[in-house]
């Protein structure tokens, strides 16, 4: 994946949650509605924030095997 | 919300920090700072990441996000007083989370921290007859019905306290460094987290946090009432050194053992809940 | 408090879908519980098994274990229908068709692990089948002992408080479900888990804590 | 310790059905003990067995494609209650008329199934218990032929 990609999901998802969060102060939309939005979203937002500061600076490699 | 979803998970794991710094000085060991947690979350996602080429790539990942999900949603059935029923599901289904963890990377290390977790399936049960305690007393289990309960009743940490000791065997078996957390045994190099480094640890730290502010929150409101948020903090706080102490003190047992005591504990309880309904 | 005693533990009903006399209802806890069967069922439908690496200990070498494609679709197969009868467990309102739900996920959860060709994880695998075979003794006399006494097998009804489920049905039932793999009778299971093909294998596990949370509630509701 | 003797007993699978047939079997005599259980009359479900039916023991009565009386948990449920009871086949209806046996087996015939799902409003019962035996099948077929 490209840090370009990770930034693009990441932003969509931070969107997504802020999105929600002003639907629910508004009262658009239930609480449930917003939660459901957060459980969903915020993973994704976390593990690729991370992922946009850093991803694939190594190659793949076979497990930990303990030697 | 989201401002209480994010200082939730760093207060999860600055209070994963104290435990650890609790059992070093029990342990008259220096130990890291209480902030070290935070630091790692952080360190490990500024990690290299990729993933192992064995693994199941979907689940690998999936399982992080469940894992977080999961908790985000723990987290507000706590906050918003939603069934208690709920909430302890998703405590059961946390193994779950970590078989995926384990079993997805192909790696012997990994799987055999999967299949002690399997074998630690146990440690949820305790939790059914404390549901069944609780409901005998408040025929609710709504959070905020036994909030109100509670409110009126006093603490059902006085009139259930067994029920109140099978939920702190549960907390008990979800500490690091217990004598049930036979999953994260150092012979297992790290267990079902040893192919998940990088960003993937980073999303298991923040699972962590939250977890750990979930469950002892969720204790002490259904244990002790609702407080404001400071007085809350200070009951978890002190939730969490008893359990530290706890920790330090007691050797970690074998796993099918810490099993046995787990079902032995859950046989007691089920004898106390008969022994409450013959005398209703 | 809510009105019905039910939503009293689960929430408040969302939605109920009805077959008949077999109404499905959707509290917050049993569509949590569906939406985790549903999520992971697409997991194991949409992800490959992992490569698992087993060390040959005393020496450098390392093997590779690899699904051929047959073995993988037959498990992905199973593991699908696991996922379908743990989601039909998790929002059935009819004590019978519960326990008919329960005694698929068994059956299900032996065709995850049968097309391992690993001994050890085959016997594991046998020694839980003839559990989970006799269980379906005390779930069905469970479901049988409550029609005969209520004459209603709905958990809708039963939960409305007119009706004693006498508690030697709710034990039965609550054994039965402890006997497809809960503890103290999980030590087979965690012997199946060495299986590799964790999408697949994981299904075995997270039907049965499925089926046991289930069976809380409706023990505790009735 | 007593402890790990338990625990040692516990891991071994091999223990397995033994330990299940003793927790069975600690729960039937407690379920012998609190008898007697009040038989419930008005039940959701009655049968009335004819003896004579050719479709016997499956025979739930009525005429077909005629409303027959049903008790059922939620009628408004099921608008067509109790409108198909015994369709047959041709030739099931033949076997019917001339045989004793046509009863014996509940797949046998269409009616069987029909029955089940539109009789007595327990159709969903009839897809899982059918489900059951194909996913069992499915098992076993695969265990048969796979080194074929």
């Amino acid at each position: 994946m490209r840090r370009e990609t990770a930034f693009k999901v990441m932003s969509a998802a931070a969107l997504a949650c802020i999105a929600a969060w002003t639907a629910m102060i508004a009262g658009w939309i239930p609480a449930f509605a917003a939660m459901a939005v957060f459980i969903v979203a915020f993973p994704v937002f976390v593990i690729f924030l991370a992922l946009w500061w850093m991803y694939s600076q190594g190659k793949e490699d076979i497990p930990f095997i303990g030697y | 919300m989201i401002g209480y979803l994010v200082s939730a998970t760093f207060t999860g794991l600055l209070m994963l920090g104290i435990h650890r710094k609790v059992i070093a000085r029990i342990q008259k060991r220096p130990g890291p700072p209480i902030w070290q947690e935070i630091l790692h979350t952080l360190k490990f996602s500024f990690k290299s990441t990729w993933v192992p080429a064995t693994a199941s790539r979907t689940l690998f990942i999936a399982v992080v996000l469940i894992g977080i999900g999961i908790w985000c949603a723990a987290l507000f059935v706590v906050t918003e007083g939603g069934s208690v029923l709920i909430l302890f599901g998703i405590y059961m289904l946390h193994k779950i989370v970590e078989h995926g963890y384990g079993l997805s990377s192909g790696s012997p290390y990994g799987k055999f921290g999967g299949v002690r977790s399997v074998i630690s399936a146990t440690s949820e049960i305790p939790l059914f007859v404390t549901i069944a305690a609780i409901y005998l007393f408040t025929h609710s289990l709504i959070i905020s019905d036994i909030v109100a309960y509670q409110a009126v009743h006093g603490p059902l940490l006085l009139s259930v306290p067994p029920a109140a000791v099978a939920m702190y065997l549960v907390l008990l078996s979800k500490m690091p460094y217990g004598p049930f957390s036979i999953v994260e045994s150092k012979e297992l190099v790290s267990g079902y987290k040893t192919e998940h480094f990088g960003v993937w640890r980073a999303g298991l730290e923040v699972c962590n946090g939250l977890k750990t502010y979930v469950l002892l929150y969720a204790a002490v409101l259904i244990f002790i009432g609702q407080f404001p948020i400071w007085a809350m903090l200070a009951l978890m706080l002190a939730l969490l050194v008893s359990l530290s102490f706890v920790c330090a003190l007691s050797p970690m047992l074998s796993p099918y053992d810490s099993v046995t005591v787990q079902t032995l504990a859950t046989a007691f309880m089920i004898v106390y809940i008969i022994a409450l309904v013959v005398m209703a | 408090m809510y009105e019905h005693l039910m939503e009293n533990i689960g929430g408040p009903v969302a939605f109920a879908l009805e077959f008949g006399d077999i109404v499905n209802y959707f509290s917050p806890y049993t569509l949590t519980l569906f939406i985790l069967a549903f999520a992971f069922t697409v997991l194991a439908v949409v992800s490959r098994p992992e490569r698992q690496i087993d060390i040959a200990f005393g020496g450098d070498a390392y093997t590779a274990k690899v699904i051929t494609l047959q073995e993988m679709r037959f498990r992905r197969f199973m593991a699908i229908a696991c996922g379908l009868a743990s989601m039909g467990a998790m929002v059935s309102g009819d004590i019978f068709n519960f326990t008919l739900f329960t005694s698929m996920v068994g059956i299900t959860n032996v065709g995850i692990v049968a097309a391992v060709r690993n001994r050890h994880v085959l016997n594991a695998a046998y020694e839980y089948g003839i559990v989970a075979m006799a269980a379906t003794l005390p779930l069905f006399g469970g479901a049988a002992i409550i029609l005969a006494t209520t004459g209603t097998l709905s958990i809708w009804e039963l939960s409305s408080g007119t009706w004693t489920v006498p508690a030697v049905a709710k034990g039965l039932l609550g054994l039965g479900v402890i006997g497809e793999g809960m503890a103290p009778f999980y030590a087979a299971k965690a012997e199946m888990f060495r299986a590799p093909g964790a999408p697949y294998v994981i299904m075995c596990s997270l039907s049965s804590l499925l089926i046991f949370l289930r069976v809380i509630e409706i023990i505790i509701t009735i | 310790m007593i402890i790990s003797r338990i625990s040692q007993i516990l891991s071994d699978f091999e223990n397995l059905v033994p330990l299940f047939a003793a927790a069975c079997l600690c729960l039937a005599v407690i379920g012998i003990l609190t008898l007697p259980l009040a038989y419930h009359e008005a039940q959701l479900y009655p049968k009335t067995i004819d003896r004579a039916s050719p479709l016997d023991p499956y025979d739930r009565g009525g005429t077909p494609f005629n409303a027959t009386p049903v008790i059922a948990q939620y009628p408004e449920n099921s608008p067509y209650l109790g409108y198909v009871t015994s369709y047959l086949t041709p030739f099931s209806l033949f076997l019917a008329e001339n045989t004793l046996h046509l009863g014996t087996t509940i797949v046998s015939h269409p009616g069987g199934i029909l029955d089940e799902i539109l009789h007595n409003t327990r159709g969903l019962d009839t897809v899982v218990e059918t489900s059951i035996l194909f996913t069992a099948f499915a098992i076993a077929f695969y265990l048969f032929r796979r080194d074929g």
